[in-house]
Protein backbone atom coordinates (compact mmCIF):
# COMPACT_ATOMS: atom_id res chain seq x y z
CA UNK A 1 0.00 0.00 0.00
CA UNK A 2 2.82 2.02 1.32
CA UNK A 3 4.22 3.85 -2.45
CA UNK A 4 8.27 2.95 -1.82
CA UNK A 5 9.83 6.45 -2.33
CA UNK A 6 13.15 7.58 -1.41
CA UNK A 7 11.91 9.29 1.89
CA UNK A 8 15.77 10.48 2.05
CA UNK A 9 15.59 13.25 0.05
CA UNK A 10 13.37 14.94 2.61
CA UNK A 11 14.06 12.86 5.89
CA UNK A 12 17.72 11.68 7.33
CA UNK A 13 19.38 10.37 9.64
CA UNK A 14 22.70 12.21 9.75
CA UNK A 15 23.44 15.41 9.62
CA UNK A 16 21.59 17.40 6.85
CA UNK A 17 24.58 18.65 4.30
CA UNK A 18 23.34 22.20 3.53
CA UNK A 19 25.86 22.47 0.84
CA UNK A 20 24.03 19.62 -1.28
CA UNK A 21 20.70 22.02 -0.77
CA UNK A 22 22.79 24.84 -2.14
CA UNK A 23 23.84 22.92 -5.06
CA UNK A 24 20.78 21.38 -5.83
CA UNK A 25 18.84 24.94 -5.85
CA UNK A 26 21.91 27.24 -7.94
CA UNK A 27 20.26 28.99 -10.29
CA UNK A 28 21.47 31.97 -12.28
CA UNK A 29 17.58 33.22 -12.22
CA UNK A 30 17.60 33.98 -8.66
CA UNK A 31 19.15 36.52 -7.12
CA UNK A 32 18.14 36.00 -3.59
CA UNK A 33 18.74 32.79 -1.45
CA UNK A 34 16.67 32.26 2.06
CA UNK A 35 18.37 29.76 4.27
CA UNK A 36 16.20 28.90 7.59
CA UNK A 37 17.79 26.25 10.01
CA UNK A 38 16.31 24.96 13.29
CA UNK A 39 18.63 24.22 15.50
CA UNK A 40 18.83 22.69 19.21
CA UNK A 41 18.81 25.00 21.89
CA UNK A 42 20.05 23.90 26.04
CA UNK A 43 16.59 25.80 26.71
CA UNK A 44 13.01 25.70 27.08
CA UNK A 45 10.31 26.89 29.28
CA UNK A 46 13.03 26.99 31.91
CA UNK A 47 14.27 23.07 31.33
CA UNK A 48 17.78 22.58 30.64
CA UNK A 49 17.81 20.51 27.34
CA UNK A 50 20.78 18.22 27.10
CA UNK A 51 19.19 16.52 23.71
CA UNK A 52 16.29 15.90 21.66
CA UNK A 53 15.00 12.84 19.52
CA UNK A 54 12.48 13.17 16.68
CA UNK A 55 10.38 10.13 16.06
CA UNK A 56 8.90 10.81 12.31
CA UNK A 57 6.76 8.64 9.98
CA UNK A 58 9.00 8.67 7.36
CA UNK A 59 6.79 7.98 4.57
CA UNK A 60 4.04 10.35 5.55
CA UNK A 61 6.45 13.40 6.24
CA UNK A 62 8.61 12.59 2.79
CA UNK A 63 5.16 13.08 1.41
CA UNK A 64 4.43 15.71 3.44
CA UNK A 65 7.41 17.79 3.01
CA UNK A 66 7.37 17.13 -1.01
CA UNK A 67 4.28 18.38 -0.70
CA UNK A 68 5.02 21.49 1.15
CA UNK A 69 7.77 22.10 -1.05
CA UNK A 70 4.99 21.97 -4.32
CA UNK A 71 2.58 24.28 -2.70
CA UNK A 72 5.06 27.21 -1.73
CA UNK A 73 6.40 27.51 -5.79
CA UNK A 74 2.61 27.35 -6.65
CA UNK A 75 1.51 30.07 -3.86
CA UNK A 76 4.99 32.17 -4.03
CA UNK A 77 6.76 33.83 -6.93
CA UNK A 78 10.06 31.13 -6.33
CA UNK A 79 11.88 29.24 -8.37
CA UNK A 80 13.07 26.64 -5.65
CA UNK A 81 12.10 25.44 -2.59
CA UNK A 82 14.06 22.46 -0.48
CA UNK A 83 13.24 20.80 3.09
CA UNK A 84 14.74 18.58 5.08
CA UNK A 85 14.24 17.77 8.52
CA UNK A 86 16.17 14.91 10.75
CA UNK A 87 14.95 12.02 12.15
CA UNK A 88 16.54 10.51 15.81
CA UNK A 89 18.84 11.98 18.50
CA UNK A 90 20.26 15.07 17.80
CA UNK A 91 22.88 17.04 20.51
CA UNK A 92 22.29 20.59 21.20
CA UNK A 93 23.70 23.11 18.43
CA UNK A 94 22.57 20.78 15.70
CA UNK A 95 20.45 21.60 13.27
CA UNK A 96 17.28 19.36 12.79
CA UNK A 97 15.31 21.45 9.67
CA UNK A 98 16.39 23.55 6.84
CA UNK A 99 14.04 25.65 4.61
CA UNK A 100 16.03 26.52 1.26
CA UNK A 101 14.14 28.87 -0.64
CA UNK A 102 15.46 30.62 -4.14
CA UNK A 103 13.62 33.42 -6.03
CA UNK A 104 14.19 36.21 -8.58
CA UNK A 105 13.81 38.99 -5.63
CA UNK A 106 14.62 38.57 -2.00
CA UNK A 107 11.15 39.90 -0.42
CA UNK A 108 9.17 36.94 -1.75
CA UNK A 109 12.09 34.35 -0.60
CA UNK A 110 11.65 35.47 2.87
CA UNK A 111 8.06 35.28 2.47
CA UNK A 112 7.92 32.06 1.26
CA UNK A 113 10.37 30.80 3.55
CA UNK A 114 8.99 31.72 6.76
CA UNK A 115 5.25 30.67 4.97
CA UNK A 116 7.04 26.94 4.68
CA UNK A 117 8.68 26.32 8.42
CA UNK A 118 5.64 27.78 9.91
CA UNK A 119 3.54 25.31 7.67
CA UNK A 120 6.23 22.16 8.80
CA UNK A 121 5.67 22.58 11.88
CA UNK A 122 2.34 22.54 11.57
CA UNK A 123 1.66 19.23 9.14
CA UNK A 124 4.46 17.09 9.02
CA UNK A 125 4.11 13.83 10.85
CA UNK A 126 7.16 14.68 13.32
CA UNK A 127 7.69 14.59 17.45
CA UNK A 128 9.90 15.99 19.35
CA UNK A 129 11.27 14.13 22.69
CA UNK A 130 12.87 16.65 24.84
CA UNK A 131 16.08 15.50 27.12
CA UNK A 132 16.19 17.20 30.19
CA UNK A 133 19.45 17.87 32.61
CA UNK A 134 17.54 16.24 35.79
CA UNK A 135 16.94 12.23 33.35
CA UNK A 136 13.60 12.92 32.76
CA UNK A 137 12.19 13.77 28.70
CA UNK A 138 9.09 15.00 27.47
CA UNK A 139 7.32 14.88 24.16
CA UNK A 140 6.08 18.70 23.39
CA UNK A 141 2.79 19.67 22.61
CA UNK A 142 2.18 20.01 19.00
CA UNK A 143 -0.51 20.88 16.70
CA UNK A 144 -3.30 18.42 15.54
CA UNK A 145 -3.21 16.73 12.07
CA UNK A 146 -7.01 16.14 12.71
CA UNK A 147 -9.31 19.17 11.21
CA UNK A 148 -10.89 20.96 13.72
CA UNK A 149 -8.00 20.57 15.62
CA UNK A 150 -5.84 22.91 14.48
CA UNK A 151 -4.84 25.01 17.45
CA UNK A 152 -2.36 27.25 16.88
CA UNK B 1 -8.88 -9.10 9.42
CA UNK B 2 -5.65 -8.54 11.04
CA UNK B 3 -3.68 -5.07 11.13
CA UNK B 4 -0.54 -3.80 12.21
CA UNK B 5 -1.26 -0.73 14.58
CA UNK B 6 1.92 2.03 14.69
CA UNK B 7 2.17 4.12 17.25
CA UNK B 8 3.94 7.57 16.46
CA UNK B 9 5.18 10.03 19.36
CA UNK B 10 4.39 10.07 22.81
CA UNK B 11 1.84 7.43 22.15
CA UNK B 12 4.38 5.05 22.01
CA UNK B 13 4.89 5.96 25.71
CA UNK B 14 0.65 5.57 26.39
CA UNK B 15 0.57 2.21 24.69
CA UNK B 16 3.62 0.43 24.87
CA UNK B 17 5.75 0.77 22.40
CA UNK B 18 5.25 1.30 18.68
CA UNK B 19 3.69 -1.53 16.78
CA UNK B 20 0.78 -3.66 17.98
CA UNK B 21 -1.07 -6.36 15.88
CA UNK B 22 -4.95 -5.84 15.52
CA UNK B 23 -6.83 -8.91 15.10
CA UNK B 24 -10.13 -7.73 14.27
CA UNK B 25 -13.65 -9.18 13.19
CA UNK B 26 -14.91 -8.71 9.31
CA UNK B 27 -12.57 -8.13 6.14
CA UNK B 28 -13.23 -4.13 6.27
CA UNK B 29 -14.46 -1.46 8.21
CA UNK B 30 -14.68 2.05 8.52
CA UNK B 31 -12.21 4.32 10.14
CA UNK B 32 -14.61 5.77 13.03
CA UNK B 33 -15.42 1.90 13.63
CA UNK B 34 -11.20 1.14 13.82
CA UNK B 35 -11.06 4.08 16.14
CA UNK B 36 -13.34 2.31 18.40
CA UNK B 37 -11.83 -0.65 18.52
CA UNK B 38 -8.66 0.82 18.77
CA UNK B 39 -9.70 2.14 21.95
CA UNK B 40 -11.67 -1.06 23.34
CA UNK B 41 -8.39 -2.77 22.73
CA UNK B 42 -6.20 -0.50 24.65
CA UNK B 43 -7.67 2.07 26.85
CA UNK B 44 -4.96 4.13 27.51
CA UNK B 45 -5.13 5.32 23.72
CA UNK B 46 -8.62 6.62 24.38
CA UNK B 47 -8.37 10.02 25.78
CA UNK B 48 -5.62 10.83 22.84
CA UNK B 49 -7.77 9.83 20.07
CA UNK B 50 -9.55 12.64 19.53
CA UNK B 51 -6.85 14.82 18.61
CA UNK B 52 -4.47 11.94 16.97
CA UNK B 53 -4.74 11.71 12.66
CA UNK B 54 -4.79 8.24 11.46
CA UNK B 55 -2.72 7.15 8.50
CA UNK B 56 -3.19 4.26 6.02
CA UNK B 57 0.46 3.46 5.01
CA UNK B 58 0.88 6.64 3.94
CA UNK B 59 -1.94 8.62 3.61
CA UNK B 60 -3.79 10.30 6.51
CA UNK B 61 -7.68 8.98 6.54
CA UNK B 62 -10.75 10.41 7.90
CA UNK B 63 -13.52 8.82 9.90
CA UNK B 64 -15.56 7.94 6.86
CA UNK B 65 -12.39 5.97 4.84
CA UNK B 66 -11.68 2.26 5.05
CA UNK B 67 -9.50 -0.05 6.28
CA UNK B 68 -8.60 -3.26 4.91
CA UNK B 69 -6.78 -6.83 5.85
CA UNK B 70 -3.37 -6.18 6.14
CA UNK B 71 -3.24 -2.18 6.24
CA UNK B 72 -0.79 -0.98 7.82
CA UNK B 73 -2.55 2.26 10.56
CA UNK B 74 -0.30 5.02 11.87
CA UNK B 75 -1.82 6.63 14.82
CA UNK B 76 -0.51 10.22 14.99
CA UNK B 77 -1.18 12.53 17.79
CA UNK B 78 -0.62 16.80 17.45
CA UNK B 79 3.10 16.82 15.79
CA UNK B 80 6.04 19.30 16.86
CA UNK B 81 8.53 18.83 14.35
CA UNK B 82 11.25 21.98 13.29
CA UNK C 1 43.36 59.37 9.62
CA UNK C 2 41.69 55.97 8.50
CA UNK C 3 41.88 53.40 11.18
CA UNK C 4 43.69 49.74 10.54
CA UNK C 5 41.06 47.56 10.40
CA UNK C 6 40.88 44.04 9.55
CA UNK C 7 38.58 44.83 6.74
CA UNK C 8 38.47 40.94 5.39
CA UNK C 9 36.21 40.43 8.51
CA UNK C 10 33.13 42.39 6.43
CA UNK C 11 34.20 42.59 2.85
CA UNK C 12 36.23 39.91 0.70
CA UNK C 13 37.82 39.67 -2.33
CA UNK C 14 36.91 35.93 -3.00
CA UNK C 15 34.04 33.77 -2.70
CA UNK C 16 32.62 33.91 0.97
CA UNK C 17 32.93 30.66 3.26
CA UNK C 18 29.18 30.55 4.63
CA UNK C 19 30.42 27.28 6.60
CA UNK C 20 32.57 29.70 8.56
CA UNK C 21 30.00 32.32 9.34
CA UNK C 22 28.35 29.50 10.49
CA UNK C 23 30.78 28.11 12.73
CA UNK C 24 31.53 31.58 14.00
CA UNK C 25 27.73 32.31 15.08
CA UNK C 26 27.03 28.13 16.70
CA UNK C 27 25.61 29.35 19.78
CA UNK C 28 23.26 26.29 21.92
CA UNK C 29 21.08 29.30 23.14
CA UNK C 30 19.65 29.64 19.77
CA UNK C 31 16.65 27.75 18.30
CA UNK C 32 16.90 29.74 14.86
CA UNK C 33 19.02 30.23 11.90
CA UNK C 34 18.36 32.70 9.33
CA UNK C 35 20.57 33.03 6.25
CA UNK C 36 20.55 35.52 3.47
CA UNK C 37 22.63 35.42 0.57
CA UNK C 38 22.20 37.30 -2.49
CA UNK C 39 22.93 35.82 -6.17
CA UNK C 40 24.46 37.22 -9.36
CA UNK C 41 21.13 37.12 -11.58
CA UNK C 42 21.87 36.91 -15.07
CA UNK C 43 19.04 39.13 -15.97
CA UNK C 44 18.16 42.76 -14.78
CA UNK C 45 15.61 45.18 -16.44
CA UNK C 46 15.66 43.28 -19.83
CA UNK C 47 19.45 43.08 -19.95
CA UNK C 48 21.38 40.35 -20.33
CA UNK C 49 23.87 39.84 -17.20
CA UNK C 50 27.10 38.44 -18.03
CA UNK C 51 28.70 39.32 -14.66
CA UNK C 52 29.02 41.88 -12.48
CA UNK C 53 31.46 44.01 -10.39
CA UNK C 54 31.30 45.54 -7.14
CA UNK C 55 33.29 48.23 -6.26
CA UNK C 56 33.75 49.15 -2.67
CA UNK C 57 35.37 51.84 0.00
CA UNK C 58 36.58 48.78 2.30
CA UNK C 59 37.49 50.94 5.65
CA UNK C 60 34.29 52.87 5.38
CA UNK C 61 31.97 49.68 4.25
CA UNK C 62 33.62 47.55 6.62
CA UNK C 63 32.82 50.05 9.37
CA UNK C 64 29.14 50.41 8.28
CA UNK C 65 28.51 46.55 7.97
CA UNK C 66 29.85 46.42 11.67
CA UNK C 67 28.29 49.40 12.68
CA UNK C 68 25.05 47.32 10.62
CA UNK C 69 25.37 44.51 13.01
CA UNK C 70 25.51 45.90 16.37
CA UNK C 71 22.56 48.15 15.72
CA UNK C 72 20.79 44.44 14.53
CA UNK C 73 21.37 43.04 17.97
CA UNK C 74 20.41 46.48 19.90
CA UNK C 75 17.19 47.10 17.96
CA UNK C 76 15.86 43.02 17.66
CA UNK C 77 16.49 40.20 20.37
CA UNK C 78 18.42 38.31 18.38
CA UNK C 79 21.72 36.95 19.30
CA UNK C 80 24.26 36.56 16.37
CA UNK C 81 24.76 38.92 13.76
CA UNK C 82 27.20 38.99 10.46
CA UNK C 83 27.22 40.40 7.59
CA UNK C 84 29.76 39.90 4.78
CA UNK C 85 30.20 41.43 1.42
CA UNK C 86 32.42 40.76 -1.72
CA UNK C 87 34.63 42.88 -3.89
CA UNK C 88 35.71 42.77 -7.31
CA UNK C 89 34.33 40.46 -10.12
CA UNK C 90 31.65 37.99 -10.08
CA UNK C 91 30.52 35.41 -12.44
CA UNK C 92 26.39 34.49 -12.46
CA UNK C 93 25.12 32.33 -9.65
CA UNK C 94 27.89 33.48 -7.06
CA UNK C 95 27.25 34.85 -3.95
CA UNK C 96 27.61 38.36 -3.79
CA UNK C 97 26.67 38.67 0.09
CA UNK C 98 25.81 36.81 2.88
CA UNK C 99 23.80 37.80 6.10
CA UNK C 100 23.92 35.35 9.02
CA UNK C 101 21.39 35.95 11.92
CA UNK C 102 20.83 33.54 14.74
CA UNK C 103 17.92 33.72 17.42
CA UNK C 104 16.55 32.21 20.21
CA UNK C 105 13.12 32.40 18.06
CA UNK C 106 13.19 32.40 14.25
CA UNK C 107 10.29 35.36 13.72
CA UNK C 108 13.26 37.85 15.30
CA UNK C 109 15.98 35.94 13.14
CA UNK C 110 13.72 36.46 9.89
CA UNK C 111 12.86 40.11 10.86
CA UNK C 112 16.37 40.72 11.66
CA UNK C 113 17.89 39.44 8.79
CA UNK C 114 15.47 41.31 6.54
CA UNK C 115 15.93 44.57 8.05
CA UNK C 116 19.30 43.90 7.76
CA UNK C 117 19.42 43.07 4.04
CA UNK C 118 17.57 46.35 3.29
CA UNK C 119 19.67 48.47 5.09
CA UNK C 120 23.16 47.40 3.97
CA UNK C 121 21.59 48.06 0.27
CA UNK C 122 20.76 51.21 1.53
CA UNK C 123 23.93 52.26 3.46
CA UNK C 124 27.19 50.38 2.45
CA UNK C 125 29.25 52.34 0.27
CA UNK C 126 29.43 49.21 -2.40
CA UNK C 127 29.04 50.02 -6.31
CA UNK C 128 27.25 47.64 -8.42
CA UNK C 129 28.39 47.53 -12.23
CA UNK C 130 26.35 45.03 -14.28
CA UNK C 131 28.56 43.85 -17.53
CA UNK C 132 25.68 43.16 -20.46
CA UNK C 133 26.15 40.30 -23.25
CA UNK C 134 25.96 43.49 -26.01
CA UNK C 135 29.30 44.12 -24.29
CA UNK C 136 28.65 47.06 -22.55
CA UNK C 137 28.18 47.73 -18.83
CA UNK C 138 26.48 50.29 -16.48
CA UNK C 139 26.72 51.08 -12.41
CA UNK C 140 22.67 50.80 -11.65
CA UNK C 141 20.94 53.49 -9.48
CA UNK C 142 21.47 53.74 -6.16
CA UNK C 143 20.52 55.15 -2.71
CA UNK C 144 21.96 58.43 -1.62
CA UNK C 145 24.31 58.18 1.82
CA UNK C 146 23.58 62.20 1.68
CA UNK C 147 20.80 63.35 4.24
CA UNK C 148 17.78 64.09 2.76
CA UNK C 149 18.33 62.08 -0.61
CA UNK C 150 17.06 58.67 1.11
CA UNK C 151 14.74 58.50 -2.17
CA UNK C 152 13.47 54.68 -0.84
CA UNK D 1 47.08 71.69 1.15
CA UNK D 2 47.37 68.93 -0.88
CA UNK D 3 44.42 65.94 -0.68
CA UNK D 4 44.25 63.15 -2.43
CA UNK D 5 40.69 62.63 -4.03
CA UNK D 6 39.58 59.26 -4.95
CA UNK D 7 35.96 58.31 -6.97
CA UNK D 8 34.26 55.59 -6.05
CA UNK D 9 31.24 53.56 -8.45
CA UNK D 10 30.40 55.27 -11.62
CA UNK D 11 32.12 58.52 -10.65
CA UNK D 12 35.30 57.17 -11.52
CA UNK D 13 34.01 56.83 -15.12
CA UNK D 14 32.82 60.45 -15.04
CA UNK D 15 35.98 62.11 -13.50
CA UNK D 16 38.31 59.84 -15.01
CA UNK D 17 39.79 57.14 -12.74
CA UNK D 18 40.30 56.66 -8.94
CA UNK D 19 43.15 58.95 -7.65
CA UNK D 20 43.36 62.16 -7.91
CA UNK D 21 45.36 65.00 -6.66
CA UNK D 22 43.64 68.29 -5.17
CA UNK D 23 46.43 71.45 -4.40
CA UNK D 24 43.94 73.78 -2.45
CA UNK D 25 44.72 76.99 -0.84
CA UNK D 26 45.24 77.08 2.73
CA UNK D 27 46.26 74.23 5.50
CA UNK D 28 42.23 73.99 6.15
CA UNK D 29 38.53 74.52 4.71
CA UNK D 30 35.03 73.19 5.26
CA UNK D 31 33.53 70.31 2.98
CA UNK D 32 31.08 73.04 1.37
CA UNK D 33 34.30 74.51 0.19
CA UNK D 34 35.74 71.42 -0.41
CA UNK D 35 32.78 70.84 -2.52
CA UNK D 36 32.63 73.90 -4.64
CA UNK D 37 36.18 73.59 -5.24
CA UNK D 38 35.48 69.92 -6.31
CA UNK D 39 33.73 71.15 -9.03
CA UNK D 40 35.85 74.20 -9.91
CA UNK D 41 38.62 71.49 -11.19
CA UNK D 42 36.50 68.65 -12.53
CA UNK D 43 33.01 70.18 -13.68
CA UNK D 44 32.32 66.89 -15.15
CA UNK D 45 31.58 65.76 -11.43
CA UNK D 46 29.28 69.03 -10.53
CA UNK D 47 26.13 67.49 -11.11
CA UNK D 48 26.66 64.13 -9.38
CA UNK D 49 27.86 66.26 -5.87
CA UNK D 50 24.54 66.86 -4.62
CA UNK D 51 23.57 63.16 -4.54
CA UNK D 52 27.31 62.15 -3.87
CA UNK D 53 28.65 62.00 0.03
CA UNK D 54 31.78 62.59 0.99
CA UNK D 55 33.94 61.01 3.49
CA UNK D 56 37.57 61.63 4.93
CA UNK D 57 38.95 58.20 5.74
CA UNK D 58 36.18 55.92 6.81
CA UNK D 59 34.32 58.91 8.36
CA UNK D 60 31.23 60.14 6.16
CA UNK D 61 31.34 64.30 6.82
CA UNK D 62 28.38 66.55 6.54
CA UNK D 63 28.98 70.40 4.62
CA UNK D 64 30.39 71.91 7.91
CA UNK D 65 32.87 69.20 8.42
CA UNK D 66 36.80 69.96 7.83
CA UNK D 67 39.05 69.31 5.37
CA UNK D 68 42.85 69.23 6.49
CA UNK D 69 46.14 68.49 4.47
CA UNK D 70 46.88 65.57 3.95
CA UNK D 71 43.44 63.82 4.00
CA UNK D 72 42.03 61.40 1.89
CA UNK D 73 38.71 62.33 0.55
CA UNK D 74 36.02 59.81 -0.82
CA UNK D 75 33.38 60.93 -3.04
CA UNK D 76 30.52 58.32 -2.57
CA UNK D 77 27.80 58.29 -5.25
CA UNK D 78 24.57 56.50 -4.77
CA UNK D 79 24.87 53.19 -3.77
CA UNK D 80 23.95 49.80 -4.73
CA UNK D 81 25.39 47.05 -2.91
CA UNK D 82 24.19 43.81 -2.06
Amino acid sequence: MTEQVDTTRWIQQGPLPLEALLAETDDPECGGLVVFGGTIRKENHGKRVTRIRYDVHPPLAARTLADLEAEVLERFPVRHCRLQHRVGTLELGECSVWVVVRAKHRAEAFEASRYAIDQLKRRAPIWKEEFYEDGTSEFLKGCSLVDGHHEH
Amino acid sequence: MRLRLCLYGGLQRVGGGREHALELPGETMSVAELRAAIARAHPPLAPHLPTAALAIGDTIVTDDGQVRDGDEIGLLPPVSGG
